[in-house]
């Protein structure tokens, strides 16, 4: 069978693209604390800067093994996290910085993590995969797809057996929407009435292929909440107040006792699914469309029509710029762990001992 | 002291830990109203209500999933998994996710649960829902892995798994469910990692575990009446593992058998063999011998089920054959 | 807590009771020849004796091991079958009898196996919960929740290879939608166009547990067809002609290339879930309703209105019970397989080894 | 002859099998447009076009259920599971249905299917994407297991998998992808269950798996040395499991090493050991030594992951040290 290059089953680049929907203006009006907003400002940038420091710090194989990045994602997490209660609790993927940071790790903690360092946020042990800060609520980041939404539920099930008002919120991707845990976990959490708000975010692709290729309905969550008793939700993922006013609603919705969500926020990631990965499977016009609705530009635009003056959101550009800065002087200066990390904290006891 | 049959020990032993524990919940499928298909959580919803005791559907990922967020959450956990062959079917949840949080978040995690499921054969059930996978459990670092072989470890290494800030899995035999004994008074609370010896002997050790056990003892006696001394180990705990005990042992005797009833590659009695072969090398004065299930998948039939876990009698046998040296 | 005993989170049977719907008595004059009804009507009798048989031998001790008994929901079985081609695949559960008999089967094989004896269709290695006959396209019975789903979906993905027209039938029960293999089945049998049609035999409880304690939606089948693409699709269960009718019609679009259904059909079943349950988790009204609701009865009283002889059916009734008689024969002179059958067929080379 | 890598060979081998089995298919995310994440199915799908190489969504268990039923209705497929961790996403597929249905249909069902993945550390990739869970498939009575450790071995061994008519585990090493050697004109035919020794020596045996045959062999030139001959066996097979060529050549040693990448507790050595101690017994000279990644999940960092899996430095020292003797 000859191969005709200009076949897009060959070639997922010809593939007609998919572009984002048009910036809605309307929201510039939305009821939304400045100060809200100012911080989901500074989060986009921190977010962004240190994502493009670590992707520096790859280039110069100071971070080994493998980085999956958020850049052009930023929104959901930023907006997310803004809209949560401290001791809420968070889930990622592999694809959790945004995430993290976003919560509060430690910048630096999050780096040296990266780059596999003693003074990492888990000592080196989890990797770029796996970053967890369970006092700020971020309760991991997981690596194989799927499992964490049984997980969030459980913590979800927790707040609500304790009684603490606390909410779940569970962030995954488009790919995640056809694996088996999603349907198992999706119906747990309706059937419990579980605090739990499941976040797709869609950004079109999973690794290397196109996601409307591999499932049966156009919108891979929100098509598919009607089968676990939710309302379809769909927000633009690239818009921090849209995004934000959505999550408010859920978070408060499981907070009151309501029950769990799920929000399909459409995205897009603005390079390769991992640190190996050019992205080329994808039609070019549809990446220049994506980041030509980079979330930031358009923040920064809105908060100045709102009145902001240029100065505060230049500070708050310099002023992440200098956090990113040291966290990178933090990292960098770390230790390598030893055998002295080797065989600690398999078990509670703090030990590896399997035996007497 | 009240008799107790090993299927009741179960609830009575969850029994004890909820009482001690008001945060300890339980989930599962058909575990509440029913009681659980063996029966072995009967009167626990009456006794600690819907709340605590919970019915689920048939979605083992999303049951060990909700196990592991309310553990790391501060909420102790017992879930059950029907039949350990199910335990493929959350796989990735065990092994990947609750066995490896801990050590990937430096101790940050923390997953006070325990997953009880029904394991082994004997009952004609056939490949599917006949398995003994506690060697599943038990190559996986992360994991404590416990396989009582009566009542009264039941309720004590329940009580022990419980307490437990570590994820244990905890294999209930369904060949022993009707098996009953005196279990003492009071609070009952044992301890992990440690190997029982069921009967002491001089001449060689046998370790067993859970339906193996009483196979062995009684082998055990049959060679006594022929004049050869065995000393039998209930293993009970495969991680911690008690090896003290076990090498101990057979410095004394010089000869290690055990009786698995996994199939036999890669069965715990590969590892113990592999620690016994290595440190108690000088000690030994013949091979180390393995009966095991052959590597099969487990036939239903009776006839054929009979044939394929060890029986008292390929015990005793073997152990006779190979005493003297032979292979 | 004091337990109140008329409290029905403790008791499930004191639930209110989910009632069959009536009989469609205009299914009397559907499109359906004699012959296939008659065929129906033949096999709706070959399962009941059976299974009652199969019954009576666990009561007297020769059937070890568990048993699941398809009385009740015979209905599904006859009429799938007979709009089924000879080489069209069939992929059961461990209540899977019906499904075996009504493929052809032999019924001495088929009870020999859950007597454990070596002629058994299965030699005595499967036991009840695992009958197949390739031969037959009897593609097996499959013990634990989920996977054939997912195998059904590779029958019928080899027969779209082959060309072959052949489509793939997969049958299972409610309790089996809230399992993740059910959620990666259909979305790959729709993305694929696959040939097979999937059967949620409804019978409103999984084990012991009503399916609406633990369902988010209340068809657990039909309520999530839209989450694949399909459309949903309902048929009273213990309705031979109307089975038959959406039986026929899902094969025949499968086998012209249109894809995948999803058939949720609503039935019971008359006894305990398995041989040890004498099901009194459920509401004796309920039960009751059912049973009157009987699919055979009903039947035999459509078959005469529609002008069979009464002497026709009784010919069939008693020639089943010659067949089961014969099978029982059958079964309770073969001899126990043993050592020579024990390490044979792990391998295609038909021994065990696995060293040398 | 030309020179491969080893991850190229992955895609050379495939191609020789799909160009002489026109009914063989494979399966898997991101193989065919993307030519698979390790780049090991570039150039399968513009060759064989997208009917025979198929890229699927994220649903482990409905692509390993798809080649089960593909194979068993006469469909020869290959599927990939992306890292072999994924493995136990899909396990209940593999060890319960694909493992046992050919036994529990006394034969009536035939599985030509070999399911490839990447294995092993050395990568980085923390505990989720690095494990060798080759034992995880050892252990299941129904499946056989390779683990090549060369590009000729690749080949080799996938053309005998994919011509197998039981269900074949492949293993493909991801600390080896970059490694490259000549490989012969033609076609490239191995066997099933045949170890292959790499390096004669007469004071000790190393058995060892994929990524750990290169250390073993660079252990041995520096034992050789210090004037200890060690002979190098790569399994490569675990089931079939050459237990010939290990007995012969521990008969001639009298020392018997395994070099595992697994986590200790029922690594594949495991195995060997309890196989070697029983039926070499009298042959052995001391202890068998079973040297492992520690019983640990397998950290991210470079440092750790360095430090805990076996490194030539030592098995260079373990055997220097227990060679005469010593524990
Ligand atoms: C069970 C499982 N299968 C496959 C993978 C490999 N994998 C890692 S990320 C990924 C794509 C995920 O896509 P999506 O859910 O859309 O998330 P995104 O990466 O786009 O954020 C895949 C297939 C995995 N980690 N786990
Ligand atoms: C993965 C898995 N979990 C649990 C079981 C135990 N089990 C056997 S049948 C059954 C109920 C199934 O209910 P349903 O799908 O409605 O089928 P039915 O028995 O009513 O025909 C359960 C929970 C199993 N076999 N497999
Ligand atoms: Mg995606
Ligand atoms: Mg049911």
């Amino acid at each position: 069978m000859p191969t005709d290059t200009a076949d897009p089953r060959y070639d997922y680049a010809l593939r007609p693209p998919r572009l984002p929907q048009p910036v809605d203006e309307s929201l510039a009006s939305a009821p939304i604390d400045l100060d809200v907003r100012l911080e989901m400002y500074r989060k986009l940038h921190l977010l962004r800067q240190w994502s493009k420091r670590a992707h520096d710090l790859f280039l110069q194989n100071l971070v080994k093994g493998t980085t999956h990045l958020s850049l052009g994602q930023e929104a959901v997490a930023a907006a997310f996290s803004s809209a949560m209660r401290p001791d809420d609790y968070t889930f990622a993927t592999y694809r959790g910085h945004a995430h993290s940071l976003s919560r509060g790790m430690d910048p630096g903690e999050a780096l040296a993590e990266l780059l596999g360092r003693k003074n990492g946020v888990l000592g080196g042990k989890g990797g770029s995969m796996h970053l967890t800060d369970v006092t700020r609520g971020m309760m991991g980041s997981y690596a194989i797809i799927g499992a964490h939404l049984c997980i969030a539920n459980g913590a979800a099930w927790s707040a609500q057996m304790r009684g603490t008002g606390q909410v779940a919120v569970c962030f995954f991707g488009d790919g995640t929407t056809n694996i088996g845990a999603f349907h198992e976990a999706l119906n747990m959490a309706k059937i419990w009435n579980l605090p739990v708000v499941f976040v797709c975010e869609n950004n079109l692709y999973m690794e290397y292929t196109p996601i409307d290729l591999v499932t049966a309905v156009p919108r891979p969550a929100a098509d598919r909440a009607p089968a676990y008793g939710l309302e379809p939700i769909v927000v633009d993922g690239n818009d921090p107040d849209a995004v934000y006013l959505v999550a408010r609603e859920a978070i408060e919705r499981a907070r009151r006792g309501e029950g769990p969500s799920l929000i399909e926020a459409q995205t897009y990631r603005h390079g390769g699914h991992s640190r190996a990965d050019p992205g080329k499977y994808r039609p070019q016009s549809e990446v220049e469309a994506w980041k030509a609705r980079d979330p930031i530009p358009m923040y920064h635009d809105r908060l100045l029509k709102l009145g902001t003056p240029e100065a505060t959101l230049t500070g708050i550009e310099r002023q992440v710029a200098e956090v990113v800065d040291a966290a990178t002087e933090f990292a960098k200066n770390g230790p390598e762990p030893g055998l002295e990390d080797l065989l600690v904290n398999v078990w509670a006891d703090g030990g590896a001992e399997w035996r007497n | 002291m009240a008799e107790l049959s090993y299927r009741e020990a179960v609830a009575y032993g969850i029994a004890q830990e909820m009482r001690r524990d008001p945060r300890l919940v339980m989930l599962g499928e058909d575990i509440a109203a029913a009681g659980g298909v063996f029966k072995t959580t009967v009167g626990l919803l009456e006794e600690f209500g819907p709340d605590r005791v919970r019915d689920t559907p048939i979605s083992e990922q999303a049951i060990i999933g909700a196990a592991m967020g309310a553990a790391m959450t501060g909420i102790p956990v017992i879930a059950e998994l029907m039949f350990s062959d199910f335990i493929a079917v959350t796989w990735d949840m065990i092994a990947n996710e609750i066995a490896k949080t801990r050590y990937m978040t430096n101790g940050q995690v923390t997953l006070p649960l325990v997953i009880r499921t029904a394991n082994g054969g004997g009952v004609r059930f056939g490949a599917q829902h006949s398995q003994s996978v506690e060697n599943w459990c038990m190559m996986i670092p992360g994991l404590k892995v416990v396989a009582p072989a009566t009542p009264t470890d039941v309720v004590g290494l329940m009580a022990a798994s419980v307490r437990d800030p570590d994820p244990v899995i905890f294999f209930e035999h369904k060949a022993l469910m009707a098996t009953s004994e005196e279990i003492p008074d009071g609070e009952i609370v044992d301890t992990l990692g440690t190997a029982r010896i069921r009967r002491e002997g001089t001449d060689l050790t046998i370790a067993a575990l859970a339906a193996m056990v009483p196979r062995a003892l009684e082998a055990a006696e049959m060679l006594a009446a022929d004049g050869i001394s065995a000393e039998v180990i209930d293993v009970r705990s495969l991680v911690p593992l008690d090896t003290r005990t076990i090498l101990q042992s057979v410095a004394k005797t010089g000869r290690f058998y055990t009786v698995e009833e996994n199939p036999r590659v890669l069965g715990w009695g590969a590892e113990l063999v592999s620690i016994v072969s290595h440190e108690a090398f000088w000690d030994l004065d013949g091979p180390c011998v393995r009966i095991t299930t052959p590597h099969i998948p487990l036939p239903a039939a009776s006839s054929l089920e009979d044939l394929a876990i060890p029986s008292v009698q390929k015990i005793y046998e073997t152990v006779k054959r190979t005493i003297g040296g032979a292979p």
